[in-house]
C-alpha cells in the first residue's frame, strides 16, 4: 500500500505544483509533497529492511534491501533538493534568471523526475526498468536545459543524445536477457527480476555475458562510468543547483542500480571473475580519469560532476572488488556520497546565486561573503575528499582496505593515488574559494529556513557517519551487502 | 673525583696559564729576531686590568657585564676536567670529553653575545668569523676525541690517555687535534691573536668594547683555554710520566713533565705561528675540512691496522 | 495457421538479416541525407519482411499484427517525420561528415567484424534467431552508432538513433516475437516521449543557435 | 594494573573536547574559556602520563565501533604515555601563554579557541591510537585542524599557500601511510595493532620493508625530514606562536611517535639499513636545516628550519637505536632510543618556548624581521631572558637540557663503533656531523637572540616594544625552567623512559647519568650536570672573589660604543645576514645563494649613488629541482588528459563506440 502511495504521491505533488495558480501556493505543494514522499521512502525502506522484500501489483513491484536502499537515497536527496529548490528559484526569478511563469513547470518536472526515479528503485522487471531509467533521462534533460540559455541547451542536447545512445545497448541488453532466460525458461518467464534471479544459474554463459556488456556499457554511461561519462559534467553544471544535487547525489545511483541487477544475473550465471573484473577495470578508469578534470578546473559544478565520476567509479570498484568488507564500505557510500555532493551543490547553488557565477576564479572569501556557506564549503569539501571525521573518510577507508583485503593491492595503491591527488585539486579551489579578498560584484541572497534545513540535514550525516553508524544503519547495509554476496563483516 | 687532583689543575690553570702565553710570545718574539716581552708579561697585564675603571657601552646590558665571569669559569671548569699530573680527569663522573667541548662552547656562546650586547660593529665582525671557525671546528675536535675514545670505548677523559705507544691512528688524530688546537687558541694561520686590525682579527674583535677588570678575566679565561687545549694533546698523546697512582712520587714526576710537555707544545704552536702566514679568511675552512678528514682517517686506521694501544 | 516450416523460414530470415546488414553498411558512405532517410525506410520494409516470415511461421495473430505496425511506424511514419523535418529546418542536403568516405567504410566493416566475432559463435541456432541473425543486428547497433559519429547535423544524428533502433528491432521480431506487453508499452512511450523531448530540445537550439549543426555545440569544454 | 578506573585517561581528550563546544557556544570569550579549559586539560594530561610511566600503564583505555570495519580503540603503553607527557606539558605553556597573547587578535576567537582544544585533542588521540582506523582518524583530523590554525591570518597570500602546501602535503604522505598500514592490515585481517603485531612477524622481508618505507615517507614528511620538509618552514610561521609552538613542538614529534609505532613497535624493529637510512637522513636534515635557519632572518621561520634540525638530530638518535637493536645490541639500543626521546621533550620545550618568545617578540614589536628588531632586552626583560634560556638549551649548552640530550646521542654514536668497521665510521661521520650542527646551531642562536634582543633597536618599532603581557611570561617561565630542570634531573627523565624503553627493547637503558660525581669512574663516560653547575657557580664566585681582591671594588662608566670616531647609528650595526655571511660563502656550494645589487645613480651627476637596492637569499633547491618539476608533469599530463573532454558530440559517441568495441572484444 505505501508503496503505490511512494509512487502516486510525486506525480500528485507534481501536478498540483504546475496547477495551483500562486507561487507560493506551488512552492507549499512542493515542499509538502516532498515531505510525504519522505515519510513514504522511509516508511517503505523501514518495513523492508525490517521484514524482507515488499511487492505489490501482483509481482509487478518489488521492492528488496537494494531497492530500499536506493529509495532512501532518492527520498532523502529528493527532499532536500525540494526544500532548496523554494528559495533557489524564488532568488532565480528575482534575479531575472526564470520567468515567473515556469516556476510551475520547473516543480512538474521535478517531481515527475523524482517519479521516474521512484519507478526505476520499485519495479519486478528489467525490462521496466529499463523504461524507468531511460524515462528519468527524457524528464531530467527537460530540468538541465531550464535555463535555455545556449549552455544549457547545449548541455541538454549531448545529455539526450548520449544517454540515449547509451541506453540503446542497454535496451539491447535486455533483450539478449529476456531471449536466454526464453531460451531456458520458457517465455513466460519474461523479465521478472525475482524469477530470473532465481533461475540465473540456468542462463546461457555466453549470452549472458553480452547481455551483461550491453547492460554495463548502456546503464554505465548513465551512472557515469568513464569513458562513458561526457554528458555529466556539462549536464551537471548547466542544470539549476537542487536539480544538480539530485543528478549527482541520485540519477547516477539509478544508473548503477541498473548496472548492479545485471551484475547480480549474471556473476551467477557466468563463473568466474568476468563481471565484477569489468566492474573493477571500469570503476578504477572512472576514478583515474576524473583526477585530472578535478586537479586543473574552472567552473565550481564541473568540479563537483568529476567528483560524481570518482565516487560512481569507487563505488563501482567497490563492487567489483567484493567481499563484505568492499561491498559494506561501497553500500555505505552510495550514501555518504549522495549527501556530501547534495550539500555542495547547494553550497554551490548559494555561491553561484551569490557572485552571479559558477567560475571559481571570480568566487573568493567566501567563508566572509557568506560565512556558513563558505564554512560548509571547506567542510563539504574535506568531507568528499575523504577527510576525517567526515562519513566518506570511513567508507573509502574501507574501499581501499578491501583492496588490500581482497589481495588486490595494486587496485588500493590506485585509488590511494588517486585520491590524494583528487584531494590537492579540490581542497585548492576550495582554499582559494573560501579564503582571500573578494572583488566581484555580489547579488543579494537571502538564505530561507527550508534552504537552512536543506543543508543542516546533509552536514548532520556526513559528519554522524564519520564518527558512528547506528547498528540500525548499519544493518540495512548489511542487509544490502548480503544480497549482493558478501558475508557478514 | 679526587679533590687534591682538582685543586692542583685549578692552581695550575690559575697561575700557568699566562705564563705558558708569556713563553709562548717570547719565543715568537726570538724566532722573529725581536727581544719580546717579559715571560711574566701575560700576568702584569692580568693584574693591571683588575684594578682599573671598566667602561661600559650604553647599549650593553647584564649580558656584557656577566658574560666575562662566565666566560672565566667555564674555562677554568674545562682546566679542572682534563687530566694534568695523573692520568685520570679529576672530575671523573661528573663530566667527560664531550662535557669538555661543551664548555668551550658555552664560553664561547657567553662572548659572543656580549659582544653584540655593545652595539659596535666591530663585536658583530668578531662574533661572526669566531662562531663560523667554532662551528667548523666542532666537527673535527668531535671526530679526532672519537677516534681516542673508540679503543677506550668511553668517552672518559682518563681514558682517553694512552699507554705512549705509537700508532698510525694516533698520529693522524694528533695531526687532526694539532690544527684543532691551532684554532681554538685563535693562533695563525687562522686567527691572530695580536692584532686589532679590523680586516684580520675574529677573537680580538669580540673583545674590543672590553676594558678593565672584564677584560682582565677574558684575558685570564682566555689563556686558561690555551692551557686546556695544550693539555687535551699533552695527556692523549704524550702520556709519558703522567701518574698512575695518586701517591706523591709520581704526581711530582707527573707535575714535572706536565710543565715541560705544555713548553714544548708552546713552543711548537709559536713555531707554527713564525713559519706561517695568517690564511684568508675563506681558506680557513679547508684546513679544519683537513682536520675532520685526518680524524676520519684515523677512525679508519682503528678498524684496518688495528687499533691504536 | 502455419503458413510456413521452420526450415524455410529460417533460410528467409538469414537472408533478410543479411540484407539489413547490407543496407546499414550501405548508409555509411551516403553523403545525401535524403537517400538515407529512404535508406531507413528500405530497411523498415525488410524488417517488416522479416516479421512476416515469423508471422508466416508461427501463425500468431500477435505477429501478424506486428507486421502491420512495423510497414506503418518504421516504413511510413518515423522516415515520413524525418523528410518532414527535413523540409522544415531547410538545411543543406549534402551532409558534412567527420570522415572520408572510404576509411569510414573500412571502420564500419572492421564493427561488422567484431559483431560476427563476438556474437558469431554463440548457442543461438534453434527458433529464429538464425545464423547471421544476431550479428546482423548487432552491427546495425554499432554501425548505427558509427553513422552518428561522423556526421555532423544533430538530424543525421537522429537517423543515426533510428538505424540503432532498427537493429534493436531485428532482435526483438527474430529472437524474442516482441518483448512482454507492459514492456512493450513502456519501450513504446518512451519512444514517443524520447521524440517529443528530442524535438522540444532540439526546437529550441535551432531558435537559440539558428543551427542545428553540432559542431556549434562545442562550448562545455575540460 | 593499579588503576581502577581507566575512562580517567580520556578525561583529557574530553576536556578538550569540551573546550572546543565552550569556544563555538560562547563567541564573546577572547580565549580565556577555551583556553582556560585547554591548560585543564593539559594539567590532567601531565598527571596521568606521569602517573602512568611511573605506576604502569592501563592498557587498552577504550575501543568505539564507528562501523563494522573501522574501530576507534586506544589504549595508553608506556611510549604513548611519554608522547602524552609532552603533548601536555607543552599544553601547559602554549594555553597559559594564548589567553594573555590572544587579546590582541582580531575577529571572533571562536574558531580558533575550538580548533586550538580540537588539536590537542587530536595529538592525543594519535598517541593512543590502537587500531589503523583510530590512528588514521586522529592524524588526520590533527593535520586539518591544524590547517585551520595555519590559516588563522588567511588574507595573506603566502598565509594561504603555506596552508595549501602544509595540508596537502600531509594528506599525500598520510596516502603512504595508508599503504603502509593496509599492507600489514591484508596479512592480518584486523586492524588492530596488537593483531598487525602478530602478523608481521610473519610477513616476508621484503613486505615489512614497504610498510616501513611507506611510514618512513608518512611521519618523515610530518616531522619534516628534509626533502620533505619544506612545507614546514611556511606552516610553522604562518600560525599564530602558541599554535607554531605545537606544531614545532608537539606534533612534528608525533610522527616520531608514528615512526616508533609502526616503523618499530608494528613492523620492526628490522634488518641493519632501516636504521642506517634513518641515520642518515637524520644527520642530513640536522646540518642542511642548521644551515637554512642560519640564512633566514624571520624569527619563526628561522625557529621552523631548527626544528629541522633537531628532528634530525633525534632521527640520529633513533637510527642508531633501530641500528643498535639490528645488529644485536639492546643496551646499547635502549640508550639510543633513551637519547632520541629525550631529546623529543627537550626540543618541545625549548622550541616551544622560542616559539612563544619570537610571539611576544612579534606582539610587541608587529615584525618578525630581525633585520628591524634589535636592543628588546632593555625593554622586554623577562621575554629576552626566557628567551636567551632557551636559545642556550637548544645550542646544546651545559648544563641545560639540550645538551644532555645531545650528549645521550653521542653516546649512542659511540656505540656505534664497537660494531666494526662500516658502522664504526657511520657513527664516527655521524658524531662529527652533529658536532658541526651543534656548533651552527649556536652561531645562529648567537644571531637570533644577539640581533632581536641585544644592541640598539633597528627601527622605530622595535624602539617602542613594551614588555607582553603577564600570561604570557608565565608560559614562557614554565618552559625556561623545564629547560634547566630537565637538563639538571636527567635521572628522573631516564626513570620516566625506563618503561619506555623496556616495552621496546626489553631492557632499561643505564647511561651514567647521576646528580651528584659518581664515586668510581665510570666506564661509558659519565655526566652529572647538578654537580657540574654547582663547579660552575663555584668558580663564577671564584672569578667574582679573585676580580675584586686582585682589583678592589668594581668601577664602571657608561659611554657610546667604539665607532672609529663617527657617532653610530643602528644600521651601522653588523645585520643579521652579516653576520651569517661568512657560513653562506662557505657552504655556497650547498645553499645556492643569490644576491642582487642595483644602484641608481643621481640623474645630474653619475657619480654620486642616489640608492642601492639589495637582495640576497637562497635558491629553494627543493622546490626547484624536486616539487616544482613533479607539479608541472603532473599539471601538463592533467592538461593533455582534459583535451579528452572536447566539447564534441561526436567524440563522446566515439568514446561509447570503442569502449564498446573493446568490452566486446575483451568478452571473447
Amino acid at each position: 500500500m505505501d508503496l503505490l502511495f511512494l509512487l502516486t504521491l510525486p506525480l500528485i505533488t507534481g501536478m498540483a505544483c504546475r496547477l495551483l495558480p500562486r507561487q507560493s501556493w506551488a512552492e507549499g505543494a512542493n515542499a509538502a509533497g516532498a515531505l510525504g514522499i519522505l515519510v513514504a521512502g522511509l516508511a517503505l525502506a523501514a518495513r523492508v529492511f525490517g521484514g524482507g522484500p515488499a511487492s505489490a501489483l501482483g509481482e509487478l513491484l518489488y521492492v528488496d534491501a537494494l531497492g530500499a536502499l536506493l529509495i532512501v537515497v532518492i527520498v532523502v536527496v529528493g527532499f532536500l533538493g525540494a526544500l532548496y529548490s523554494v528559495g533557489y528559484i524564488q532568488r532565480d526569478v528575482a534575479h531575472g534568471k526564470v520567468p515567473a511563469d515556469q516556476v510551475g513547470w520547473y516543480y512538474l518536472g521535478y517531481h515527475a523526475f523524482l517519479w521516474t526515479m521512484l519507478v526505476a528503485g520499485t519495479v519486478n522487471n528489467l525490462g521496466l526498468l529499463w523504461v524507468a531509467i531511460e524515462a528519468t533521462t527524457l524528464v531530467s534533460a527537460l530540468l538541465v536545459g531550464f535555463y535555455r540559455t545556449r549552455a544549457a541547451l547545449e548541455a541538454a542536447w549531448k545529455y539526450l543524445i548520449l544517454c540515449t545512445v547509451g541506453i540503446t545497448f542497454a535496451l539491447f541488453g535486455v533483450l539478449l536477457t529476456y531471449y536466454a532466460s526464453a531460451q531456458t525458461l520458457g517465455a513466460d518467464a519474461g523479465l521478472t527480476w525475482t524469477t530470473l534471479i532465481a533461475h540465473a544459474g540456468q542462463l546461457d554463459p555466453g549470452l549472458m555475458k553480452l547481455a551483461f556488456v550491453f547492460a554495463l556499457v548502456g546503464f554505465g554511461t548513465k551512472a557515469g562510468f568513464a569513458p562513458l561519462h561526457n554528458w555529466l559534467p556539462d549536464a551537471h553544471s548547466q542544470a539549476p543547483s537542487p536539480v544538480s544535487a539530485v543528478l549527482s547525489g541520485v540519477l547516477l545511483k539509478c544508473g548503477l542500480y541498473g548496472v548492479i541487477r545485471f551484475y547480480l544475473i549474471t556473476s551467477v550465471a557466468v563463473p568466474g571473475d568476468f563481471a565484477p573484473n569489468l566492474l573493477l577495470g571500469f570503476g578504477l578508469l572512472s576514478v583515474v580519469v576524473a583526477v585530472p578534470f578535478i586537479l586543473v578546473q574552472s567552473d565550481f559544478k564541473r568540479l563537483l560532476a568529476y567528483h560524481s565520476v570518482e565516487h560512481i567509479g569507487l563505488i563501482a570498484t567497490a563492487i567489483g572488488l567484493g567481499g563484505p568488507l568492499g561491498l559494506y564500505a561501497g553500500m555505505l557510500h552510495l550514501f555518504n556520497h549522495a549527501m556530501a555532493k547534495a550539500l555542495l551543490f547547494f553550497v554551490a547553488g548559494n555561491l553561484s546565486q551569490r557572485y552571479g557565477t559558477t567560475q571559481m576564479s571570480r568566487i573568493r572569501n567566501a567563508i566572509q561573503v557568506m560565512p556558513a556557506t563558505g564554512l560548509l564549503l571547506l567542510l563539504g569539501t574535506f568531507a568528499i575528499t575523504g577527510v576525517p571525521p567526515f562519513a566518506i573518510f570511513v567508507t573509502e577507508f574501507g574501499i581501499v582496505g578491501a583492496g588490500f583485503a581482497r589481495g588486490n593491492p595494486a587496485v588500493g595503491i590506485v585509488l590511494i593515488v588517486a585520491l590524494a591527488i583528487v584531494f590537492a585539486g579540490a581542497f585548492g579551489h576550495a582554499l582559494e574559494m573560501a579564503f582571500g579578498r573578494s572583488t566581484s560584484k555580489l547579488f543579494p541572497v537571502l538564505a530561507g529556513p527550508l534552504s537552512t534545513i536543506a543543508l543542516a540535514v546533509p552536514t548532520a550525516f556526513i559528519v554522524l557517519f564519520g564518527l558512528y553508524v547506528p547498528p540500525s544503519i548499519s544493518q540495512a547495509v548489511q542487509q544490502v551487502v548480503t544480497m549482493l554476496g558478501g558475508g557478514k563483516l | 673525583m679526587n679533590l687534591a687532583l682538582l685543586f692542583a689543575n685549578l692552581g695550575l690553570a690559575l697561575v700557568a696559564a699566562p705564563l705558558l702565553n708569556g713563553i709562548i710570545k717570547s719565543a715568537k718574539a726570538g724566532w722573529q729576531n725581536r727581544q719580546g716581552p717579559p715571560i711574566l708579561q701575560p700576568w702584569f697585564d692580568i693584574w693591571k686590568y683588575l684594578g682599573r675603571e671598566s667602561v661600559v657601552s650604553q647599549h650593553a646590558s647584564w649580558i656584557f657585564r656577566w658574560a666575562p665571569y662566565l666566560y672565566f669559569a667555564a674555562h677554568l671548569a674545562a682546566a679542572a676536567l682534563v687530566p694534568t699530573l695523573a692520568v685520570v680527569s679529576p672530575l671523573s663522573g661528573m663530566g667527560d670529553a664531550i662535557v669538555l667541548v661543551g664548555l668551550l662552547a658555552l664560553a664561547r656562546f657567553a662572548l659572543a653575545l656580549a659582544a653584540l650586547d655593545t652595539a659596535s660593529n666591530f663585536g658583530g665582525m668578531g662574533t661572526s668569523r669566531e662562531m663560523t671557525f667554532a662551528a667548523l671546528v666542532e666537527p673535527a675536535l668531535m671526530i679526532a676525541l672519537f677516534s681516542l675514545a673508540i679503543p677506550a670505548g668511553s668517552t672518559e677523559l682518563g681514558a682517553l690517555v694512552g699507554d705512549g705507544s705509537v700508532s698510525i691512528a694516533r698520529l693522524l688524530a694528533l695531526g687532526a687535534l694539532f690544527i684543532v688546537a691551532i684554532a681554538e687558541t685563535g693562533r695563525i694561520p687562522v686567527d691572530n691573536p695580536d692584532t686589532h686590525l679590523e680586516l684580520t682579527m675574529a677573537h680580538e674583535g669580540m673583545l674590543l668594547e672590553y676594558s678593565g677588570r672584564p677584560l682582565g678575566l677574558l684575558l685570564w679565561g682566555t689563556h686558561i683555554k690555551q692551557l686546556v687545549i695544550l693539555s687535551l694533546l699533552a695527556g692523549p698523546f704524550f702520556p709519558w710520566g703522567m701518574a698512575r697512582e695518586l701517591s706523591a712520587l709520581p704526581i711530582a714526576v707527573g707535575l714535572g713533565s706536565y710543565l715541560l710537555k705544555l713548553v714544548l707544545l708552546g713552543l711548537a704552536l709559536a713555531l707554527v705561528e713564525s713559519a706561517n702566514v695568517k690564511l684568508r679568511i675563506f681558506r680557513i675552512p679547508e684546513l679544519l675540512g683537513a682536520a675532520s678528514l685526518l680524524g676520519l682517517l684515523a677512525v679508519t686506521s682503528i678498524y684496518l691496522v688495528g687499533g691504536l694501544g | 495457421m502455419i503458413l510456413l516450416d521452420l526450415q524455410t523460414a529460417q533460410r528467409l530470415l538469414d537472408t533478410l538479416a543479411l540484407l539489413l546488414l547490407a543496407t546499414a553498411l550501405g548508409s555509411v558512405p551516403i553523403r545525401r541525407m535524403r537517400s538515407s532517410i529512404r535508406l531507413l525506410a528500405g530497411q523498415g520494409l525488410l524488417l517488416a519482411a522479416a516479421a512476416a516470415v515469423v508471422a508466416l511461421a508461427t501463425g500468431s495473430p500477435h505477429a501478424y499484427f506486428a507486421v502491420a505496425l512495423t510497414v506503418a511506424v518504421k516504413v511510413l511514419v518515423v522516415p515520413g517525420i524525418l523528410l518532414y523535418a527535413l523540409r522544415e529546418v531547410r538545411v543543406k542536403r549534402e551532409m558534412e561528415m567527420g570522415l572520408p568516405p572510404r576509411p569510414a567504410m573500412l571502420l564500419a566493416i572492421g564493427l561488422v567484424i567484431v559483431a560476427y566475432y563476438v556474437a558469431g559463435p554463440l548457442r543461438t541456432m534453434d527458433g529464429f534467431l538464425t545464423r547471421n541473425a544476431l550479428p546482423a543486428a548487432l552491427s546495425m547497433l554499432l554501425v548505427g552508432l558509427f553513422t552518428m559519429l561522423i556526421r555532423k547535423k544533430a538530424l543525421s544524428q537522429v537517423v543515426g538513433i533510428v538505424a540503432m533502433e532498427n537493429g534493436l528491432y531485428l532482435m526483438t521480431v527474430v529472437a524474442t516475437q516482441g518483448l512482454p506487453l507492459a514492456v512493450e508499452m513502456g519501450v513504446a512511450i518512451d519512444l514517443a516521449v524520447g521524440v517529443l523531448v528530442m524535438g522540444i530540445v532540439a526546437r529550441q537550439i535551432h531558435r537559440t543557435f539558428d543551427s542545428i549543426n553540432t559542431d556549434h555545440l562545442q562550448t562545455l569544454r575540460g | 594494573m593499579p588503576n581502577p578506573d581507566i575512562r580517567l585517561y580520556l578525561a583529557p581528550v574530553a576536556i578538550y573536547l569540551l573546550g572546543s563546544l565552550l569556544a563555538l557556544a560562547v563567541p564573546k570569550d577572547r580565549g580565556r574559556l577555551s583556553h582556560g579549559t585547554a591548560l585543564a586539560g593539559s594539567l590532567l594530561g601531565t598527571a596521568l602520563a606521569l602517573r602512568a610511566l611511573l605506576e604502569g600503564t592501563p592498557g587498552r583505555v577504550a575501543s568505539f565501533s564507528v562501523a563494522p570495519f573501522a574501530t576507534l580503540s586506544l589504549r595508553l603503553d608506556p611510549l604513548s604515555a611519554f608522547f602524552l607527557l609532552v603533548i601536555s606539558l607543552i599544553g601547559i605553556a602554549a594555553s597559559l601563554y594564548a589567553v594573555g597573547y590572544l587579546g590582541s587578535e582580531h575577529g571572533s576567537l571562536a574558531g580558533m579557541g575550538a580548533a586550538y582544544n580540537s588539536f590537542l585533542a587530536s595529538m592525543v588521540l594519535v598517541v593512543m591510537a590502537d587500531s589503523v582506523f583510530a590512528f588514521l582518524f586522529a592524524w588526520e583530523a590533527m593535520s586539518l585542524v591544524s590547517f585551520f590554525l595555519v590559516i588563522q591570518h588567511h588574507q595573506q597570500n603566502d598565509v594561504r599557500r603555506a596552508g595549501y602546501i602544509y595540508l596537502v602535503m600531509t594528506h599525500v604522505s598520510t596516502a603512504f601511510l595508508l599503504a603502509g598500514f593496509l599492507v600489514l592490515f591484508a596479512a592480518a585481517g584486523s586492524m588492530d595493532f596488537g593483531d598487525l603485531r602478530l602478523a608481521a612477524a610473519r610477513l616476508p622481508a621484503l613486505s615489512r620493508d614497504v610498510v616501513f618505507l611507506m611510514a618512513l615517507v608518512a611521519f618523515g614528511t610530518k616531522a619534516g625530514v628534509i626533502p620533505l620538509h619544506v612545507w614546514l618552514p611556511r606552516a610553522h610561521p604562518a600560525a599564530p606562536s602558541h599554535v607554531s609552538a605545537l606544531m614545532s613542538g608537539v606534533m612534528i614529534k608525533v610522527a616520531i611517535y608514528g615512526l616508533l609505532r609502526v616503523g618499530w613497535e608494528l613492523a620492526g624493529p628490522g634488518p641493519a639499513w632501516w636504521g642506517a637510512l634513518i641515520l642518515t637522513l637524520g644527520a642530513v636534515s640536522a646540518v642542511l636545516g642548521v644551515l637554512y635557519a642560519l640564512m633566514e632572518h624571520d624569527l619563526k621561520r628561522l625557529l621552523a628550519y631548527h626544528s629541522v634540525e633537531n628532528i634530525g638530530i633525534i632521527l640520529m638518535g633513533l637510527g642508531a637505536a633501530f641500528l643498535l637493536a639490528a645488529l644485536g645490541q639492546p643496551v646499547a639500543a635502549a640508550l639510543a632510543l633513551l637519547a632520541g626521546l629525550y631529546h623529543v621533550l627537550n626540543h618541545a620545550v625549548f622550541k616551544a618556548l622560542l616559539f612563544l618568545g619570537a610571539g611576544a617578540v612579534q606582539q610587541a614589536t608587529h615584525t618578525r624581521d630581525l633585520e628591524a628588531l634589535g636592543g628588546l632586552i632593555h625593554r622586554m626583560p623577562w621575554t629576552a631572558a626566557t628567551f636567551l634560556v632557551g636559545a642556550a638549551a637548544i645550542s646544546a649548552l651545559p648544563p641545560l637540557n639540550g645538551f644532555v640530550s645531545e650528549w645521550l646521542t653521542f653516546q649512542s654514536l659511540l656505540a656505534l663503533t664497537t660494531l666494526g668497521f662500516t658502522a664504526g665510521i657511520g657513527g664516527v661521520a655521524a658524531a662529527g656531523l652533529l658536532a658541526l650542527t651543534g656548533g651552527l646551531a649556536a652561531f645562529c642562536f648567537v644571531k637570533a637572540f644577539g640581533i632581536t634582543f641585544l644592541g640598539m633597536p633597528r627601527s622605530e618599532k622595535a624602539a617602542a616594544a613594551r614588555e607582553v603581557a603577564l600570561s604570557m611570561r608565565m608560559g614562557m617561565a614554565f618552559l625556561a625552567a623545564l629547560c634547566v630542570v630537565l637538563g639538571l634531573f636527567p635521572t628522573l627523565v631516564a626513570r620516566l623512559l625506563a618503561p619506555v624503553t623496556v616495552g621496546l627493547v626489553g631492557v632499561v637503558a643505564r647511561p651514567t647519568l647521576s646528580l651528584a660525581p659518581l664515586p668510581v669512574p665510570a666506564q661509558g663516560g659519565a655526566l652529572a650536570p647538578l654537580a657540574l653547575v654547582g663547579l660552575l657557580a663555584a668558580l663564577f664566585g671564584l672569578a667574582l672573589l679573585l676580580g675584586r681582591s686582585i682589583g678592589g671594588p668594581r668601577r664602571s662608566r657608561v659611554a657610546p660604543p667604539w665607532g672609529c670616531g663617527i657617532q653610530l647609528e643602528p644600521s651601522m650595526q653588523y645585520s643579521a645576514a652579516a653576520l651569517a655571511k661568512p657560513i653562506r660563502i662557505i657552504f655556497r656550494t650547498l645553499l645556492r645563494p643569490h644576491r642582487e645589487i642595483e644602484r641608481q645613480h643621481d640623474a645630474e651627476a653619475a657619480y654620486f649613488v642616489s640608492g642601492v637596492r639589495y637582495e640576497a637569499g637562497i635558491h629553494p633547491v627543493y622546490e626547484h629541482f624536486l616539487y616544482a618539476p613533479a607539479v608541472r608533469t603532473l599539471l601538463a599530463l592533467a592538461q593533455r588528459i582534459r583535451a579528452l573532454q572536447n566539447g564534441s558530440l561526436r567524440s563522446y559517441l566515439g568514446y561509447l563506440c570503442a569502449t564498446l568495441v573493446v568490452v566486446l572484444l575483451l568478452t571473447r
